[in-house]
């Protein structure tokens, strides 16, 4: 390794020793820990604000992006180490955000300079917090299906329409959504990637209930919203189609890496307690967890070898489509063990198992559903032919 | 024996509870039931018992219609389509028939739907009778009961509970009581259960049961039990595959009415398979469930095997049309708002109630000397 | 049960007591007690010879058939006891043929008067063994893409083209194929049913080695053959396909019953002896065999019920091809658990078991694959949309 | 440890591999051998000696090229996507991870691919060398071999055999001797293999064995074994991964040329997500099977876990591929002018062959706490 990159580790090593808080070390991740900011944002503890003004003091809460926007400049290298002695401190993210998984990347690449200098900034200080606004109840695998409008009214846009699936729309300060901006055009086109101020009248919310129980999903309504010309939209007008694309891929990898589970947390054998004092001798159950536990190492395997081609340059492309599809199909055959394995104990809402059961059914739904996974390897990896 | 088709009366009998159920007992009103906290609705399990559906396995003498295990196996089918809750399985099925073969005089309260009896019968998180521990201490002409039950269907809304309580060692060694539930020392906790019924804990301290309250034979439990259990898991199985029929119409419909694309979502030939596949399993599973019917009614002591391999079947058929249901119905089949994620719950409690599938093959894999 | 019946049942019982050879009583029904009958055919016995002459005397090789082609005449309802009271007897069929099964109903439906007296009585003689001749290299699951072509020469057709799976071709006489009569008609159009002497000079034949070892199938080539127009072609001149769709629903019966050999034959537990010996305690084989042994079981209850609801006037339609994907489905599985647990024994071709376990894997081609099978289920029985 | 990719030097050696294979072993050389009644080609097989794979783990000091096991497992995979039948996994793996344990002086004939070997392990349908009964009988200063092995690979060629045999009770009885053949009262018969190779039950009456035939320690057989039984599982396990990778990409092949209904059959979307579906679990497998290689290297006391992994994932891969191949092919692939049929025969071999799904499944849950 270049004595750059072993300087750098170094330092930052100790800059991590100096400013992280006690308090923070080796807590668990979850929605009592996470910190995502944004206007309404309540910190957690005293030991919370301070490592997220001390990171976004040193560029450390979007570590890539330029410095002028309040990023860390990093290279591609100096990331990973910085990930490796993150880990090995135990510290926490100290800021999560759609505002850095998805809208930075999108204005880094399409953003004009005043929209970058505008909204930039705010994202890495964590002091907007922002929504995706994709999903439409007649657009969900087929996203290009938009249906909400912006009516060109010379100063203004007229944004009338309703988003689904739109998590944490409750807790956001702003949104970036698809919108029609050209109903006579096909499709994909015709459509603009446009911010939106959630506190703009005409905006409201409303949570979405699911079958296992509180989400952080809403649905967003636009009844007559006004949004000012100038900034709306990123990209080029009517090609927002592009730059949503282009965010996809984001999306995809952080579902189809994170929904998994399986190798942080509780092993399956934590997870069903002995099977022969829960299930006996019970083969059918045996078997299936036998053979989720060789599927499931595979898989993870499998997630290593593709950050190894990834890395080594090879690229994964489309195939990563297969990782979404298997990893989730994976997580419900998992909590479908656990609930056979614990069997009527598991039927108790108190018990704590059916929830994530029945969540993890949403899993090859979300980011672009099992099916769409099959036609993008069919098509893009497999190359079989349309007709 | 007849043939596993509805016979003329069946049809009608079929008809004739549809037409009710879909008027009085749609999916939105266990919606209502279920916001409302209530397992289920006592108005509508009066209009049940008036049309004889309690008494549907009872004898005229006692005020039954005496339909037959099929019959009742219909009328389970056609409450699981709209998943109405109601204590039929508990009284009208498992009761009664574990009643009328030990010949108790509380049948015609059964029939006329006032008498609420429950099962509780397993002690861990698998069915397993003869694993019972439940100590029936003999004192004096009677026995004093004490240890937990869990997973107690109606639990804690019935009257009356028969439960299994081991009276001594071994197979022979258990036997089944017909219990009060108000009696001291009897204590339930509702559980908070995922398809919204009356399940619960029953925990018994030193209950007082005297002789009377035996039930068939003392050591005899098991062979009290059979009965009821069989008819239970019978139509337990029916009422699993009249659920299966409800999720798969809802979702057909919907396959067929859902555009993405620019096409009706049916027509992408690989939803087209899997909706073809799941419709062999329910076929498949429908002759299974109409055939145990067929053999409780005519060849009752040979019928394990026809209970235990529809009840099998009707579990996987089941698991299977309610996961692809919710996947083929996409984001909107997640939510709460939705009917499917309901069906879904219902069908995992019923996969593991009286038996799960592991249990019931391995029964069937026995049987046939595997 | 009407008196009328009652006397056939004593009439029939009696006959068959009086006729049926001591012999054929009870005998395995495979291939080496099998009559087909035709001009090459050797009887195995003077029973067998025995045994189809008086049934056929008595017209019960064909007993549906008129009496004036060689048939019964039997109502539905006698057959039925006809078939009680030979399998009551242990009787074997006195002749099978795709005369009986295919060709025969096709005469019976679409043939002209010439057609039926020339044919029919061969047929129920047993005299005439025939073959079919629809599969081509270029038209298996799509049976329309016929190019074996027949050119109108004017008192003859010259036939060139080749047809695949012809079963027996190599033993039968005569055979009835789909030939192309109009080069220029839409695909379904164009097509004739044709009746083509196997002794013809350019018509040869060339067994087919299956993956399974030998086997019945044969190529069948034509090399232009001259076939004398007269009687030629059954039913109209370029409808062949209507020929065909009807008698294609009379092989899925054939095949969707034949295949699966689950109620009758061997039970699983004999076929894979006590698994605790041969396969240990293996829970993956052990769920799979569980499986297999529900699923079975409740396809037979299947079957049972489906031929209920054709008795009691219901009718099955479509819904039969559900039977034939289903049956042969688990055929499969049922011969792969057979392999897996008697290990390494079952691999060795001498011991009998590998060769039906290939061969299973046929089954889910032949007589329509389980793509084609799904296919009807999806829009003829759900009605699902095709756009 | 390396990454899960392949290595420059891995990447050279697989085209090299790739290159020799399909010129001079393609599925039609496997063809040519099976009609002609031979289980492998002995002019090929000196060909892969003379490029160094039969000495692919053996030291330089014994004239071996010592590439590692990554590197026998991509010679294994490449040998897969041809069928090439060669005493390679037997001689090269086997023997040669087992001897170079056991530091054996044989290790150069092997390298020189002149020494054919055998391993003879298993008694009964299921492998199980545990439960080996097989009899060394102490006599003088040596022992007397009785019994029967079966499902013994390239036994009815090889000029030697490890075999494995009871010395005294339990695991610690169990003793491997390095037989010769030819020794009197050992006498082999050769198997009808569906896979058209040499499998051959061997009988030993009686069978001299002297103290210099123990490899390893008396009563540590299981120990000595361990080597090259992991070695050979991983190996046989890139093997399958490679035949699924060789009858996949026929049967892609075919979905792409092949019309029907004037489509090409590969635009149907049911074929296309079952081949997506099979996409997957190729490229989830091909990770176990390079993790296997890559631990066997650099971790080979901790690999059991590894290697078990890798071979209940090859097994269920490959059946998975040639079922779908055989299936997608439709009546073409029946016949066996086709090539398909020798894959699904090869796959079922190699699914029994050193330890079935069940067997490897078992061990990973084991090791896992289940």
């Amino acid at each position: 390794m270049p004595d750059r990159l072993e300087d750098f580790r170094k330092e930052i090593a100790e800059w991590i020793a100096e400013n992280l808080p006690d308090a923070l070390r080796g807590q668990p991740r979850n929605e009592d820990t996470i910190c995502w900011g944004g206007r309404k944002w309540e910190f957690r503890s005293q030991a919370q604000k301070d490592w997220l003004e001390r990171c976004h003091a040193r560029g450390l809460t979007c570590p890539r992006w330029p410095v002028e926007y309040g990023g860390g400049g990093l290279s591609r290298n100096e990331e990973k180490i910085l990930r490796d002695e993150m880990d090995r401190a135990g510290a926490p993210s100290p800021l999560d955000s759609f505002g850095i998984w998805m809208l930075g990347p999108a204005l880094l690449q399409f953003g004009t300079p005043e929209q970058k200098a505008e909204h930039l900034p705010e994202i890495t200080a964590g002091r907007i917090r922002w929504c995706q606004g994709y999903s439409e109840p007649g657009a969900g695998s087929d996203l290009a299906n938009v249906q909400t409008r912006a009516e060109d009214m010379g100063d203004h846009w007229l944004v009338n329409g309703q988003k689904i699936w739109t998590s944490y729309a409750d807790k956001a300060d702003k949104i970036f959504a698809l919108v029609r901006t050209d109903r006579d055009a096909p499709k994909h086109l015709g459509i603009s990637f446009m911010l939106i101020d959630m506190e703009t009248p005409g905006v409201s919310t409303r949570p979405i209930r699911l079958i296992s129980g509180a989400s952080p999903f809403c649905e967003t309504f636009f009844d007559n919203v006004k949004v000012p010309k100038e900034g709306a939209i990123v990209g080029e007008m009517n090609r927002g189609w592009d730059v949503a694309k282009y965010l996809l891929t984001h999306e995809r990898e952080m579902i189809g890496g994170g929904s998994g589970g399986l190798t942080s947390g509780a092993t399956l054998s934590e997870m069903i307690g002995d099977m022969d004092m829960v299930a006996g001798a019970d083969p059918v159950i045996r078997a299936q967890a036998m053979e989720l536990e060789v599927d499931s190492l595979a898989f993870c395997l499998t997630m290593e070898r593709y950050k190894d081609m990834a890395e080594s340059g090879a690229g994964v492309g489309h195939a990563s489509a297969m990782l979404k599809y298997y990893g989730t199909e994976l997580n419900k055959r998992r909590q479908e063990i656990i609930m056979s394995t614990r069997g009527s104990e598991a039927l108790d809402w108190g018990e704590g198992l059916a929830a994530p059961w029945l969540r993890s059914k949403a899993n090859s739904i979300e980011g672009g559903t099992s099916e769409v996974m099959l036609d993008i390897v069919s098509k893009r990896v497999l190359e079989l032919p349309s007709k | 024996m007849e043939r596993l088709v509805d016979t003329e009366d069946e049809g009608m009998l079929r008809d004739a509870a549809r037409g009710f159920l879909d008027e009085n007992a749609p999916v939105s009103a266990f919606r209502t039931n279920r916001d409302a906290g209530r397992a289920f609705d006592p108005g509508l399990w009066r209009e049940m018992a008036q049309m004889g559906w309690a008494g549907v396995l009872i004898g005229e003498d006692h005020g039954g219609a005496d339909m037959g295990h099929r019959a009742a196996g219909i009328l389970a089918e056609e409450m699981g389509r709209t998943l109405a809750a109601s204590p039929f399985l508990s009284s009208a099925v498992i009761a009664a028939s574990t009643m009328r073969v030990a010949g108790s005089d509380r049948l015609s309260q059964i029939a006329e739907g006032t008498a609420l009896y429950a099962l509780a019968v397993d002690e861990g998180p698998k069915h397993a009778p003869d694993l019972t521990a439940m100590e029936a201490r003999p004192e004096g002409n009677g026995f004093r009961l004490s240890g937990r039950k869990v997973f107690v269907a109606d639990g804690a809304s019935a009257d009356r509970v028969l439960v299994l309580a081991r009276s001594g060692e071994g197979e022979e060694g258990l036997t089944l009581f017909d219990i009060d539930t108000a009696r001291a020392g009897l204590a339930h906790t509702a559980a908070d259960s995922i398809d919204a019924r009356d399940f619960a804990t029953l925990d018994f301290e030193n209950v007082e049961a005297t002789g009377e309250d035996v039930v068939g034979e003392v050591g005899g439990g098991l062979a009290a039990l059979a009965p009821g259990l069989r008819a239970g898991q019978a139509a337990l199985a029916a009422e699993l595959s009249g659920l299966t029929a409800g999720i798969s119409a809802m979702t057909l419909g919907y396959l067929k009415e859902r555009k993405q694309f620019d096409r009706t979502i049916g027509s992408f030939q690989a939803l087209q398979h899997r909706a073809a596949h799941l419709f062999a399993e329910i076929e498949v599973t429908a002759s299974a469930v109409a055939h145990a019917g067929r053999v409780l009614d005519h060849e009752p002591e040979r019928a394990q095997l026809a209970v235990s391999l529809a009840k099998a079947r009707a579990t996987q058929t089941a698991k299977l049309a309610v996961m692809e249901g919710v996947q083929m119905h996409g984001g909107i089949g997640m939510t709460d708002d939705y009917d499917a994620g309901f069906f879904m719950k219902r069908a995992r409690v019923g996969a593991e109630w009286l038996g799960d599938y592991g249990h019931h093959a391995a029964i069937v894999a026995a049987m046939r000397g595997l």
